[in-house]
């Protein structure tokens, strides 16, 4: 097959009507915000899995911090009924990305398994996909971050640590995801089972309240999830078909 | 038809033209290696610094992404768009008062787009690999991401260059020819080249007439689409107040005032240093003028209704940004260019102002700045202002960054003059087809006009 | 072909060459360096490389005593998870525990033991061997034991439980020394002893978040740093949503919000130090409405009688229908829980405080329930209660330094001189003891004061084991295995203590050549108390087992029986609080807090934590005092803005945080950062808030009264850039954060998703 | 006068065959050091054979790379495995002195790394063992080798000089056996 036909081929396919049906996967995270106390563990799961540097003082001064995963605050009211709200906010592996369409070297795209991939190698620096992208959730690396040592012992090898020039973010934890699959291969299932694997953030919850897996699955705990009555989806009126569910927090 | 074009002969052009480019003063000299240097220190060296240490050279952050780079790409784009663009249509309109400037226009365009296509790499993170975003084959298998708004970019901004590199040769021919049989030594060698052996028979003008024609046909829709798309790299994105329909329009209109004020400066220049007098006189800065009173108008309509989009929304999203642009921590920039590019040009309602060359020359530079102004806010307000108030954040610009701003106007000049050192910064030709024949038969070669 | 003359021939024969020349050059720079493969030696039992190895141990980052499981790869820990199989922490962990890494390969680690350099200056310490350092130490004890005079030793160490409590006491025993201080700044003395006082129980019970329906906290931070945190998060998120149809509601009592009270669906501002006085007036609601029939309800009635709502209100500036709904719905609820602690047991009443909310939890007969408090059994590891030094314990140790009676103090891991206040002059004590030896790991401000620096391992590279205080209702144990090699040249603390036990000649009593060794000694016992099942498989088969779980426990449970002792009731009354300095030229109340990110401090010498915002201000790298909106209006303050603070004992400078939810008469500034010392990261950031504290004591527990402060505010004039990653924390009715009310309705967001197909497996 | 611009072409002609030699002058050079010193075969500290091990002697390739079969890093021998063999196999030889003297001192032997894949790439052993491809798919006839080169099947079959290992290796690869998501880039991209 030919370069050009291949591509034509891949062209045509894109994100034709049930583009997704015919694989065996689409990842989900729901995350229950009447669970959420704002302890922000899964920050740091996330920062200890993912090899996301330490940036500095003046740097997050200058709004550089690197949070693949973040716990933004909302307070309410005034004193003496002031309430503060958390609430994490990470990729959302939208189905309809802003950020996919802009990249003009798609370095960022979407797979069969509902991921937005972001292949930091291929990444060129325009960084309009996080000008698109209505969540903020791409961080780029502004310099080449280093890590004194023998801090550098800790990081992760399964997860390659990004050079300067280059968008980074969120990747439901692809590793783990990569490394369940192939113990499911070992012995000859087809597909991830429900709780084979967790993002480092989900792990590590104190309060369970992030839950992730097979939406596909219907038997899956995250399908439950998503199917009660509490979910919504944040800019849901954005129409990014996010795969990142809420669910409200429950005034009482 | 100009009075003052008559008062010369054919000789007088050749001599002035051919003169502008062989006779070369000190100040040529000492301009050019100002200009050379202050590109080298306030562009290349800043630049090489970033391409070093990271982009955190610049002051972008999260969630100010873009900057002035961005801001300074786009007002090269529009800069661009004065010359061909107006050359083309006042060509196919026929009027005889662009002969004079066109030239000089045209290779504005050029210069600008080649400004702006550096600031492409200056922009990106890893410019190294920014031949990935060219469509060929390769052994990775990978295409570029042709729905790309910044893909359409990439394609419409290479047509534009070529468009407009082959226009302003093609339309010097002739007068390469001139120069060519009045000068000797290397620039007689170049010159026979670059003019291709023009020998000026009747077919040869018809055709380059032809040729000419359509081409400018061809280039006046480029031009228009070349800033709507740019425009999309904004409009596409779903960030509160980028998010507009009338986004093309607004930059393309955007685009041909900042050009339009960007001639009037230079043919000030140019009347000055190259003492062209007579070619460039009153009544091009008076039509000028009032093309620019036109675009004024129509820029300050559309930014009317931007902020009644914006307010009629009635979104949080749309009212922050507004509010933000309006008294925000950028809003003396916003008052600035109001007071620049909607206020100041209706002083061109009067003709004494349009005919008076020194005032026009300072407006059309505070025009230029207030545009530069208008492209920067776009991006710095609207990022900093969008859907997660928790994320929103403060870009300021960076010393490295307003170094290289500075420097790429260095630059340009740097390019310029080198110009007017090889092409006839004046179109002879056209200039001779304004005049009647004179009585006396001049040197070779008479070239017979197509009109 | 045009003919070509010599010259212009030479002329490109040359540039050919160069340019070949560069050709190849060019491909030569292009290559990249040899990258090595340096094999093992010998192949490796324990790991296999490319493939994770896990590693199940016990979190010492704070008190809780979480299981953890590290994750290693080729001999290196990569990433702490929590452990399943672990009762306490069950798979969750919190941020500091997993920091826990970056105290492992922190780059400020003390490599080696070393000695203090030349005449005694403070800071430049010289490198010694083990041999060097334990001698000099070991000899001087030697001689002070053969003397008769080992109570002139005194050993000051961090909280710590199990099997190294037990070889720390017995070494002291055989110093023939009292002097065995276990110091922790945030150890809850007074809670301790109001449930001695209450319950007569020595131990903490356990509080049955996870099944309670209402839960009543008064002070206590119980998601961030009261007692278990992780435990209790647990608790929460499953009383919260995990149970068909029951939601419990939380709610928190305290003069500024803490992230317990910003996860509470009510919280309510007590002033400072009135909580217990609250807890009596919905007390005496309950009785007086009837709420209450027990025996002793007369008893009640009588020594409640002052605390009518009105009254209290009036003191705790609570409104009295609050109050009283609150009573009301505590005493309906079942099972409903309350817990004191944190600030409200840090003032002049703080034990008074905490047996009136033991009162109400009586008086609601939650005691003994699920979902209430419930009795912990004899923990089966050793504890260590008894040897808590509180305030005041430590400024005796700091006197009878002073007065020349200690001669060799043995530090290990706590670090007073950051923690104690200057006003207990421990820095100051610890210049006149001629031998202070320290196990730290780090060089903290203690540990730069000392003599002698004997390094011991982080708990990643050492044996130990633990039994979590609380208990869970039954017992639990774990054992804290190596997960790697050591990196430096340290020693595990059991091991330095277990040698130098040998030097001074105690090796008949103790007999030990290890940690690992004495721990299997212990362990051997818990193995015997086992169940048939337990006892079939051979010692060694237990305790793989429980290194590989990870986590130990049984059945056997605390009493569930109580009978509250008559005179208890008697005694029930709150006084006011006292505060030191007087409210004319001290306008405001201190609130000291734990830092979320930091605990005590311990916890700012990590990269990661300095950088993790702060949850409710997310302020990083730095300091902040949090002021409320109506006052900081009043005073013109704004974000960032530097202001004084002066409290009768100190003074400290701080940039202002606006913080919408914290008493108007009431300012806080987080623990943990202002470290003179303690590494690259921590060093000279922000301010320490421990040193204005006044020496206020709690009379019963002897105990810093750390939230009895008053201080004055006067702005500087002087501004700073609060850095935090926050931008406006107001969602502007964007509703980002949605709510719902407890009838639920139902949304569309999953039909406008990509369509579902049904997975047939 | 002359207008044709022949006469101008013969003065560039000097400048334009200049510019020829040079340019062909670099891509000579270039050639040269690539087939030349491709580098990619480098001196290793002992002169170990996989022609002698792998090859005369049919050494099995997971007997002493053992890890490639349940790990995605075929792993080195460790010093003892070597030595366990050569304790009684050809100990005269030099170079197996040296090895022993690498033991005797208990130092690892410093491999130089041949077969290199960039850091961003992902790739396991295990799944293209257990897959039964064969090890010489990517890291050639091995077996034939005295010292170890890169050499592969490149994407159009035929071995090339210098690295083949780029990504058109693995996507042909992938696409010739139809591997599950074989293409999608986080198959292999970390």
């Amino acid at each position: 097959m030919s370069f050009f036909s291949r591509f034509m081929d891949g062209w045509r396919k894109y994100r034709k009507p049930g583009y997704y049906e015919e694989f065996d996967y689409h990842w989900t995270m729901a995350i229950d915000l009447d669970k959420c106390t704002g302890c922000e563990a899964c920050m740091t799961a996330c920062q200890a899995e993912n090899n996301i540097p330490v940036v500095g003082e003046e740097e997050v001064a200058r709004g550089r911090e690197m949070q693949w995963i973040r716990v933004e605050r909302y307070w309410e009211g005034e004193y003496p009924n002031a309430k503060l709200n958390f609430i994490p906010m990470m990729c959302q592996h939208c189905d309809a990305a802003p950020c996919e369409t802009v990249c003009p070297v798609a370095a960022t795209y979407h797979n069969q398994d509902g991921l937005n991939a972001q292949i930091y190698n291929r990444c060129i620096g325009t960084r309009a996909c996080a000008v698109y992208c209505p969540y903020e959730v791409r961080y780029f690396n502004y310099y080449d971050h280093g890590w004194d040592s023998p801090l550098e012992q800790q990081l992760n090898p399964d997860v390659t640590v990004r050079g300067k020039g280059v968008m980074e973010k969120c990747t439901f934890c692809i590793q783990r995801i990569r490394q369940a699959k192939d113990m499911a291969k070992d012995d000859d299932r087809r597909r991830v089972q429900d709780g084979e694997v967790q993002p480092a953030c989900v792990q590590t919850c104190p309060t369970k309240a992030l839950v992730f897996g097979n939406r596909k699955d219907r038997e899956s705990e995250v399908y439950q999830s998503m199917t009660d009555p509490r979910n919504y989806r944040v800019l849901d009126e954005l129409n990014t078909d996010s795969s990142v569910f809420y669910l409200k927090k429950v005034d009482a | 038809m100009t009075t003052e074009t008559f008062k010369l002969g054919y000789n007088d052009i050749h001599d002035d033209v051919v003169r502008s480019i062989v006779k070369t003063g000190p100040k040529y000299y000492i301009a050019l290696a100002t200009a050379g240097s202050i590109t080298l220190l306030c562009f290349f060296f800043p630049w090489f610094y970033q391409l070093y240490y990271g982009i955190g050279a610049a002051g972008m952050n999260h969630p100010g992404v873009w900057g002035t780079y961005l801001a300074s790409f786009i007002f090269w784009i529009g800069l661009s768009h004065s010359g061909t663009l107006l050359s083309c249509v006042l060509h196919l309109t026929n009027s005889s008062w662009r002969k004079a400037m066109y030239r000089s226009a045209e290779a504005m365009t050029l210069f600008s787009l080649v400004v702006a296509a550096t600031y492409v790499m200056v922009h990106v993170g890893r410019p190294w690999f920014v031949h990935w975003a060219a469509p060929y084959p390769n052994q990775m298998e990978l295409w570029p991401n042709f729905r790309s708004p910044l893909m359409f970019d990439v394609m419409a901004i290479a047509t534009y260059i070529t468009g407009s590199t082959i226009f302003i040769y093609m339309g010097s021919i002739p007068d390469f020819a001139a120069v060519r049989d009045r000068t000797s030594g290397w620039r007689n060698t170049m010159y026979t080249l670059l003019s291709l052996g023009w020998r000026g028979t009747d077919k040869e003008w018809h055709r380059l007439h032809w040729a000419y024609t359509f081409l400018a046909v061809l280039i006046i829709p480029l031009a228009v689409s070349v800033h709507s798309i740019v425009s999309w790299d904004f409009a596409m994105s779903i960030v509160p107040s980028l998010h507009q329909t009338i986004f093309a329009p607004y930059f393309v209109v955007g685009a041909i005032y900042s050009g339009t004020a960007g001639i009037v400066t230079v043919m000030f220049v140019l009347r000055k240093t190259m003492g062209f007098e007579q070619y460039i006189t009153k009544v091009h800065f008076d039509n000028l003028g009032k093309l620019l009173l036109v675009l004024s108008l129509i820029w300050t309509y559309i930014n009317g209704v931007e902020l009644f989009t914006a307010w009629y929304s009635g979104t949080s999203e749309e009212y922050e940004a507004l509010g933000y642009k309006l008294f925000g921590y950028y809003a003396w920039l916003y008052w600035e260019m109001i007071l620049f590019c909607a206020v100041a040009p209706l002083l061109m309602f009067s003709t004494r102002f349009r005919t008076s060359f020194v005032p026009m020359l300072i407006l059309s530079i505070a025009i230029n700045i207030g545009m530069f102004t208008e492209r920067f806010l776009i991006i710095a307000t609207s990022l900093s202002r969008q859907y997660l108030p928790d994320a929103w954040g403060v870009y300021v610009p960076s010393l490295v960054e307003i170094s290289i701003m500075v420097g790429s106007f260095a630059l340009f000049t740097t390019l310029f003059l080198v110009f007017v050192k090889i092409f006839p910064s004046v179109s002879m030709y056209e200039v001779k087809e304004t005049m009647a024949t004179p009585k006396m038969e001049p040197l070779a070669p008479a070239s017979g006009s197509p009109a | 072909m045009p003919n070509i003359d010599r010259r212009e021939f030479l002329k490109l024969v040359g540039a050919g060459g160069v340019s070949v020349g560069g050709g190849f050059m060019l491909r030569e720079a292009n290559k990249d360096q040899p990258e090595y493969l340096i094999p093992h030696v010998l192949a490796p039992e324990d790991f296999s490389s490319g493939l994770d190895t896990f590693y199940n141990s016990v979190c010492s980052m704070c008190p809780a005593g979480c299981g953890i499981s590290v994750r290693t790869r080729e001999g290196r820990a990569k990433k702490i998870e929590g452990n399943p199989a672990h009762p306490v922490s069950q798979g969750g962990l919190c941020t500091l525990g997993q920091a826990g890494l970056q105290a492992l390969y922190n780059p400020d680690r003390l490599t080696a033991p070393m000695r203090r350099a030349g005449a005694g200056d403070a800071g430049s310490f010289e490198e010694i061997t083990w041999e060097q350092g334990l001698k000099q130490v070991g000899d001087r004890l030697d001689l002070l034991r053969a003397a008769r005079r080992g109570n002139r030793v005194a050993l000051l160490t961090q909280g710590v439980r199990g099997h190294l409590a037990q070889l720390l006491e017995s070494f002291m025993r055989q110093l023939g020394s009292s002097r065995l201080l276990h110091y922790d700044f945030d150890h809850p003395h007074t809670l301790y002893a109001a449930n001695q006082q209450f319950f007569g129980e020595s131990r903490l019970p356990y509080y049955d978040l996870a099944n309670t329906r209402l839960l009543l906290s008064f002070g206590a931070d119980y998601l961030n740093n009261w007692i278990s945190p992780v435990h209790h998060s647990l608790g929460f998120g499953e009383s919260r949503q995990s149970r068909p149809d029951v939601r419990a509601r939380f709610v928190q009592i305290e003069p500024r919000m803490s992230i317990s009270g910003a996860a509470a669906d009510e919280w309510i501002p007590a002033k400072p130090g009135t909580e217990g006085i609250l807890a009596l007036g919905m007390a005496h609601h309950i009785v007086a409405e009837g709420n209450y029939s027990g025996a002793d309800r007369g008893a009640w009635t009588t020594a409640l009688a002052d605390y009518t709502p009105d009254a209290v209100a009036e003191q705790t500036g609570v409104p009295a229908t609050t109050i009283t709904r609150l009573a009301d719905s505590f005493a309906d609820t079942a099972p409903s829980l309350a817990i004191g602690g944190g600030a409200a047991g840090n003032h002049s009443n703080g034990v008074d405080t905490l047996v009136a909310v033991n009162a109400l939890n009586y008086l609601a007969a939650n005691i003994g329930q699920e979902g209430g408090l419930v009795f912990n059994p004899e923990p089966a590891g050793p504890a260590s209660q008894q040897h808590q030094a509180s305030y005041s314990a430590m400024v005796e140790l700091a006197e009878a330094a002073r007065q020349g009676e200690i001669d060799v103090l043995i530090i290990n891991g706590t670090n007073p001189v950051f923690t104690l206040p200057p006003t207990a002059e421990f820095a100051e004590a610890l210049a006149q003891i001629p031998l202070v030896v320290s196990l730290s790991s780090f060089l903290d401000e203690t540990t730069a004061l000392a003599d002698v620096i004997l390094p011991s391992h982080t708990y990643l590279e050492s044996w130990g084991d633990d039994f979590p205080e609380p208990g869970m209702g039954f017992s639990v144990g774990a054992v804290s295995q190596p997960v790697v090699s050591p990196l430096y040249n340290t020693r595990g603390t059991g091991d330095i203590i277990l040698d130098l036990a040998r030097r001074m000649g105690a090796s008949s009593v103790i007999p030990w050549q290890s940690m690992e060794e004495f721990l299997k000694y212990g362990w051997r016992r818990i193995y015997q108390r086992g169940d048939a099942q337990t006892l079939a498989q051979d010692f060694d088969a237990f305790w793989t087992s429980v290194l590989k779980a990870g986590a130990w426990g049984e059945t056997t449970s605390g009493t569930t029986a109580f009978s509250l002792n008559p005179d208890v009731i008697a005694s029930i009354g709150v006084a006011p609080p006292e505060f030191s300095g007087s409210e004319e030229d001290y306008p405001f109340i201190l609130h000291p807090y734990l830092s979320a990110n930091f605990h005590d401090g311990r916890g700012a010498n990590l990269p990661w934590m300095q950088e993790l915002p702060d949850p409710m201000t997310s302020v990083v790298y730095g300091s902040w005092v949090e002021v409320n909106p109506v006052t900081a209006e009043q005073m013109e303050l704004s974000e960032g803005d530097l202001v004084d603070i002066q409290s009768p004992h100190g003074q400290l400078r701080v940039p202002v945080f606006i913080y919408p939810a914290i008493m108007p008469n009431v300012i806080a500034i987080p623990i943990g950062q202002g470290h003179g010392e303690y590494g690259r990261y921590a060093k000279d950031r922000g301010v320490n808030p421990i040193e204005i504290l006044s020496p206020q004591l709690e009379p019963i527990t002897g105990n810093l009264a750390s939230s009895a402060t008053r201080v004055s505010l006067t702005a500087t004039g002087g501004r700073v850039k609060l850095v935090k990653t926050s931008g406006v924390s107001r969602d502007l009715g964007r509703d980002i954060v949605q709510h719902t009310g407890a009838g639920v309705e139902v949304s569309s967001a999953v039909d406008n998703s990509i369509p579902i197909t049904e997975v047939t497996t | 006068m002359n207008v044709s611009i022949v006469p101008a072409l013969k003065v560039l002609r000097p400048a334009a065959m200049l510019v020829i030699v040079i340019l062909v002058g670099l891509v000579l050079g270039y050639w040269a050091n690539a087939t030349f010193v491709p580098g990619n075969s480098p001196e290793q500290p002992i002169a170990f054979s996989h022609k002698i091990h792998a090859g005369d002697n049919e050494v099995p390739c997971l007997y002493c790379h053992t890890q490639a079969r349940r790990s995605p890093s075929a792993g080195v021998p460790a010093v003892s495995k070597c030595v366990g063999c050569h304790l009684e196999v050809a100990t005269e030889k030099p170079q197996i002195r040296l090895l022993m003297s690498y033991w005797e001192n208990r130092e690892p032997i410093p491999w130089i790394k041949v077969h290199d894949l960039p850091d961003f790439v992902q790739f396991t052993h295990k799944r293209h063992v257990l897959a039964n491809i064969e090890c010489q798919t990517c890291h050639g006839p091995v077996e034939t080798m005295d010292r170890i080169t890169v050499s592969s099947r490149a994407v159009d079959g035929s071995a090339e000089v210098g690295h083949p290992w780029k990504m058109g290796l693995c996507l042909s690869c992938h696409r010739e056996n139809e591997v599950v998501n074989g293409t999608d880039c986080l198959t292999c991209h970390k």
